[in-house]
C-alpha cells in the first residue's frame, strides 16, 4: 500500500514535538474526521530555523507532516508556501489515490502556521492569497468491510 | 522470518487442513459437474448433497432448506431482495438495524431507491438492538425483518429469540445474517424461528467464495440468479464442487467440538482485553461484556488514530483490524462504533482483535507486550494528548 | 480400474496441475483478506491485481474494467438485470436469441415478468443468429441486445463482430456470453465493440464458482450483489483470492497456445465427426460445420433416446451429454435443437460430445469402437426403428 | 442416479421384441415427448403366456418395461391389471422421483395392451374401469445445463 519511504517517515518521524513560544502555529484537519494536523514555526529573519509538528491521524498524515517539516526547514517564508502536496506526496515515492488528501492536509498546515505568524506580525505574503485556514479539504468516501 | 501474529479472524481465516484434503481429490480428479448425468457428474451429486446435510444438521434445518451460494454477501442480497420483490404486493415496509454488514445495510439502502421504505433500529451503548423500538417499528406492511445475529466489528449477539417471535406473531418473514456467528454459537432456526440464514465458509476454516441461504419450507422468495436447474432451480450456475465438500467439511469440525472452541477463544480473548485495558491507559472495551463473540476484542484507544495503531502492529508483524474510516480514506468512521454512541474522534482510534483457532497464548502475550509501547509512542506525536 | 473417457468439457473441466499449483498457497498459508491492511491482505491485493491484469490483457480490456464474480450464471444475470434497471428509464426492450443459454434465458424470461419486453430472434439451422430480423427488431426503446458468442450445445459461433457493429450503430449496450467461446476463440473487446462479457474459469480448467464480468468504461450498470467496497464497489464479497489466482492462471495457459490447442481440439473433432455419421446411419451433424467450437461434437442418432445412450456409453465408461429432455425428466428436449429445426424425436437422441485438452485420439477410436455397437443394440429395442 | 436393479434390466432387459399375431398389442407414450412403449401380448385361457415390449424412452422407461413384462408373465388377465406403478418401482429396488413418470408408463402399457385385447374380444374386466388408453400421463418440468 505505502512506498518504504513513507513507511520509513511514518515509523521514523522527524521533528515530532512542539516549539515553545513559536513564531507561527497552525491546525489543520477535524478530530471528526480523524485527523488533525498541528505545526509551530520558529522564523528569523524571513527563514523558517525550526519546525515541529504533532499528528492524529492515518500514516500517510504522520509521514507527509513529517516530510513536510524536512522540506520547509531552513527555507524562505516564500519557498515553504511555494511547498505543494504533490511535492509532498513525490518526495514520499507518492501516495495511494485515496491518500493524497493527507497530503493536501500537509501543505495547509504549513500554510496556517504561516497564516498565524503573518496575522500576529501583519505582514502579507502572495503564497497566502486566496488561503482560508478554516476551509475543509476533501475527503473521499471508502470503506472497507468483512 | 519475521514473527507474524494473526488476530483478523473475523476478516478470514485459514483453511484448516481437513478441509484442503477433502476438497484435493475435487479439483482434478473427481471433478465432474454434479448436474452431469454421467458417473463423474453422479459421484458428485452425492458428495454435494452429503455435504448438505451436514451442513443443515449443524442448524437444525433439513437438507433440502440449504442452498449455497458464491458468499455471505450473496446470500444477503439474495435474501433480502428475494424476499421484498416476492412479497412487493403485500408491503413495502423493511426492518433492519444500525449496525448491519454493509451487504445487508447497502442492499436496504438500495431498496429505498426503488421505493421500499426502511426503518434502521438503534442498539443500546452495547450494541444490542431496541427491542421496544423494533416492535413499535412494525406496521402493517412490513414484509421483512432483517438482523444479524453477531455483530462483525463489535461482536455483539442479539436477541434472535425475542426478534424471532416477534417476527412470527406479526406474520412478517425474518432474516438472519449469521456469518460471524455460525461456529461460534449454536444456532437452530427452527427454535429461534428463522426464515432465512445467511452463512459463508470462509469465516469458519473453509473456502473463500462460498456462503448458504437457508430458506424455510415455504418462504416467498424470488431467485437471485437465474438460468440452470441447479439447486432445485432457486440458485444457478455451476455447482462449485470443492468448495461445496470443504464448507461441509468446516461445518463439521466446527460443530464437532464447539464448546471446546468457544472455552479456547474466550480464555485468551479476556486475557487480552483485561490485559489491554490494564496496561493502556484512556481505553475501553467496545460491545457487550459478556453478550459476545468469543474471538472478539475491540478496544477503543484514545488520541490515536486506527490507521497508525494497524500500521505499527503491522511493522511487527501483528495483524488485526480497526473501525477507523481513515484505513481506506473515508471520512466517516465504522457506523457500527457511531451507532454505539462513540464520538468520531474515539471511534477512529479503535481496534479489533479476533481470535481463532490456531491462535496461542504466546499470541496474545505477544500484543499485551508490543501494544502499549506502540499507544505511547503514537500519543506522544499526537496534538490531542496532553499527558 | 474401469476405462473412463471424459468428453463433457463444454459440462466442465479439470484444473490444470499448474492452476492448482498457484492455488495451493491462498488456501491456509497466504489466505489473507485483500481488503485488509496489514501484511497478510496486502500480500494478496498484489496477487488478485496480477491476476486481473493478465485476463484482462487476453480480452484486449484494461483491468479496471474487469470484475470478478460469483461464475458464468451470476455474471450474465449482472450484465442483464444490472443494465436494465440502470436504463429502464430510457426503455424497456431487450434482444436476445433463441439459443442463449438458461443463464440468459431464464432471465429474460424474469424480466418480462417485471415488465420488460424481450425479442427472441431466430437462427438458421446451423444454430446462427438471423441478423436481418435482429436488425429489424431494433426499436427506440431497445436498450440491451445480449448474444452468446458460442453455443455451449452445438458449438456454433456467431457473427459477433456485426451485431457489435449494429449495436453501436444504434447507441444500445451489448452483452456477450462467452463462457464457451473463451478459451478457444481470440477475443478482442475493442473490436468487436463489445460492452460486457461474461466468463467462467471452470470450463478453460480454471476454479469452478468464480467469474468474470467485463464492463466497458463507462457502461451503465447497477450493482447485482450490494455491499462491501470490493471490486471498486461494484460486486460486493471478500475476493475469493484461490480461486482469482487459479482464474488467472487457468487464463494465462488457454491464451499462451491458442492455436496448438484449437489444431488439437479439431483435429479430434473431426475425426470423430467423420467417424460417427459414416459408422452410424442416421445420424447427422447439429450446428455449423466448420463455424463451430473446435472441441464441439454434436450429433443426431435416430430412433434412440439420448438417455439410454448416454447411460449405455457410461456403462462402458464414456462421459457426454446429450440433447434429451428425458436425461431430466422433462418434456421437452433442449430449447437449442429445437431452435435449428430438429423434430422432438430426433432432438431427443442427440449426443454432444465435447473435447478437451487431455483428450487423446486414443479416446475418440474408443468412442468409434463402442458407440456403433450401443445405437445398434438400442435401436433392436426402438419401437420406431425398422430395419 | 439408478439402482444396481434398474441399471441390469436397462443393460439386459426381458422380453424385448414383438409377438406375430398377438392378442393384445398396447402403445402408450408420444415421441415427441422422448417416450414410447409399445407391449405384445399372448394369452391362453385368460393367462398372459408371453410378453414383449419395445421402447423408445430413457433407461428408467427401458428397465421398466422389462420388469413390467416380467411381472406379468404367467399372471391371469385380473392380476396383470392389478399392476401398479409403484409395484414395479419398488421391483426395481426404486426410481428417482423424477422419473417415477416412467413406470406408470409400464402401468399404461400392459393396461393398453390388455384394453386391445380386450376389444377384440368384446370382453370387460373390472381393472379396465376408467381406463382410457389415449390419456397422456404426467410429466415434470426439469432442465439441466452447463
Ligand atoms: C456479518 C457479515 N455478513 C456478511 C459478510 C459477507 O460475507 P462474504 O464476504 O463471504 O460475502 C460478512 C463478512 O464479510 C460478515 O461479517
Ligand atoms: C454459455 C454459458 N453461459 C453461462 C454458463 C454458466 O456458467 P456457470 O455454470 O459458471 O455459472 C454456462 C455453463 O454452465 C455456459 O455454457
Ligand atoms: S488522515 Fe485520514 S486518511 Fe490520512
Ligand atoms: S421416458 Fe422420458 S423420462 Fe423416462
Amino acid at each position: 500500500m505505502y512506498s518504504e519511504k513513507v513507511m520509513e517517515h511514518f515509523m521514523n518521524p522527524r521533528n515530532v514535538g512542539e516549539i515553545e513560544n513559536a513564531d507561527g502555529v497552525g491546525q489543520v484537519g477535524n478530530p471528526k474526521c480523524g485527523d488533525i494536523m498541528k505545526m509551530y514555526l520558529k522564523i528569523e529573519d524571513g527563514i523558517i530555523v525550526d519546525v515541529k509538528f504533532k499528528t492524529f491521524g492515518c500514516g500517510s498524515a504522520i509521514a507527509t507532516s513529517s516530510m513536510a517539516t524536512e522540506m520547509i526547514m531552513g527555507k524562505t517564508i516564500d519557498e515553504a508556501l511555494s511547498l505543494t502536496n504533490r511535492a509532498v506526496a513525490d518526495a514520499l515515492d507518492g501516495l495511494p489515490p485515496v491518500k493524497m488528501h493527507c497530503s493536501v492536509l500537509a501543505e495547509q498546515a504549513v500554510k496556517s502556521a504561516i497564516y498565524d505568524y503573518a496575522q500576529k506580525n501583519n505582514l502579507q505574503f502572495d503564497g497566502l492569497e486566496g488561503f482560508d485556514p478554516n476551509e475543509d479539504h476533501d475527503h473521499h468516501h471508502e470503506e472497507h468491510e468483512d | 522470518m519475521k514473527k507474524r501474529v494473526y488476530l483478523d479472524y473475523s476478516a478470514t481465516t485459514p483453511m484448516k487442513q481437513e478441509v484442503l484434503n477433502a476438497m484435493l481429490p475435487h479439483f482434478n480428479v473427481q471433478f465432474g459437474n454434479p448436474s452431469s448425468i454421467h458417473c463423474f457428474g453422479r459421484e458428485n451429486k452425492a458428495v454435494i448433497d452429503q455435504a448438505r446435510q451436514i451442513i443443515a444438521k449443524t442448524i437444525n434445518a433439513s437438507a433440502d432448506e440449504v442452498f449455497f451460494t458464491g458468499g455471505g454477501s450473496e446470500s444477503d442480497n439474495w435474501a433480502i431482495k428475494g424476499v421484498v420483490s416476492a412479497l412487493k404486493g403485500k408491503g413495502k415496509h423493511i426492518i433492519t438495524s444500525k449496525i448491519e454488514h454493509h451487504a445487508v445495510l447497502h442492499t436496504c439502502e438500495f431498496l429505498e431507491k426503488e421505493g421500499f421504505e426502511v426503518t434502521f433500529v438503534d442498539v443500546d451503548e452495547f450494541g444490542i438492538v431496541d427491542l421496544n423500538q423494533l416492535q413499535r417499528s412494525i406496521r402493517p406492511d412490513t414484509i421483512l425483518i432483517t438482523i444479524m445475529y453477531a455483530n462483525n466489528e463489535i461482536g455483539t449477539i442479539q436477541p434472535i429469540k425475542e426478534i424471532g417471535e416477534l417476527a412470527k406473531k406479526h406474520n412478517i418473514t425474518f432474516h438472519v445474517d449469521a456469518v460471524q456467528a455460525y461456529g461460534n454459537v449454536r444456532i437452530d432456526v427452527q427454535e429461534l424461528k428463522i426464515d432465512l440464514l445467511s452463512l459463508s465458509a470462509h469465516k469458519v476454516y473453509g473456502p473463500k467464495g462460498i456462503g448458504l441461504l437457508y430458506i424455510k419450507k415455504g418462504t416467498k422468495i424470488i431467485q437471485l440468479i437465474h438460468g440452470g436447474a441447479q439447486e432445485k432451480r432457486r440458485r444457478a450456475g455451476t455447482e462449485n464442487v470443492p468448495a461445496i465438500v470443504g464448507f461441509g467439511k468446516a461445518a463439521e469440525l466446527a460443530y464437532q467440538d464447539l464448546e471446546g472452541h468457544v472455552k479456547h477463544l474466550t480464555f485468551l480473548r479476556d486475557k487480552l482485553i483485561n490485559g489491554l485495558l490494564e496496561k493502556i491507559p484512556y481505553s475501553r472495551l467496545n460491545g457487550h461484556p459478556t453478550k459476545r463473540l468469543p474471538g472478539n476484542a475491540n478496544i477503543s484507544i484514545e488520541y490515536i488514530e486506527g490507521e497508525a495503531l494497524l500500521l505499527s502492529l503491522d511493522m511487527v508483524g501483528i495483524a488485526c483490524s480497526s473501525g477507523s474510516a481513515c484505513t481506506s480514506g473515508s471520512l466517516d468512521p465504522s457506523h457500527v462504533l457511531m451507532a454505539i454512541g462513540l464520538s468520531h474522534e474515539v471511534a477512529h482510534g479503535s481496534l479489533r482483535f479476533t481470535i481463532g483457532d490456531f491462535t496461542s497464548e504466546e499470541d496474545v502475550d505477544y500484543v499485551l507486550k508490543e501494544l502499549p509501547i506502540i499507544v505511547e509512542r503514537l500519543r506522544q506525536m499526537s496534538p490531542l494528548y496532553e499527558k
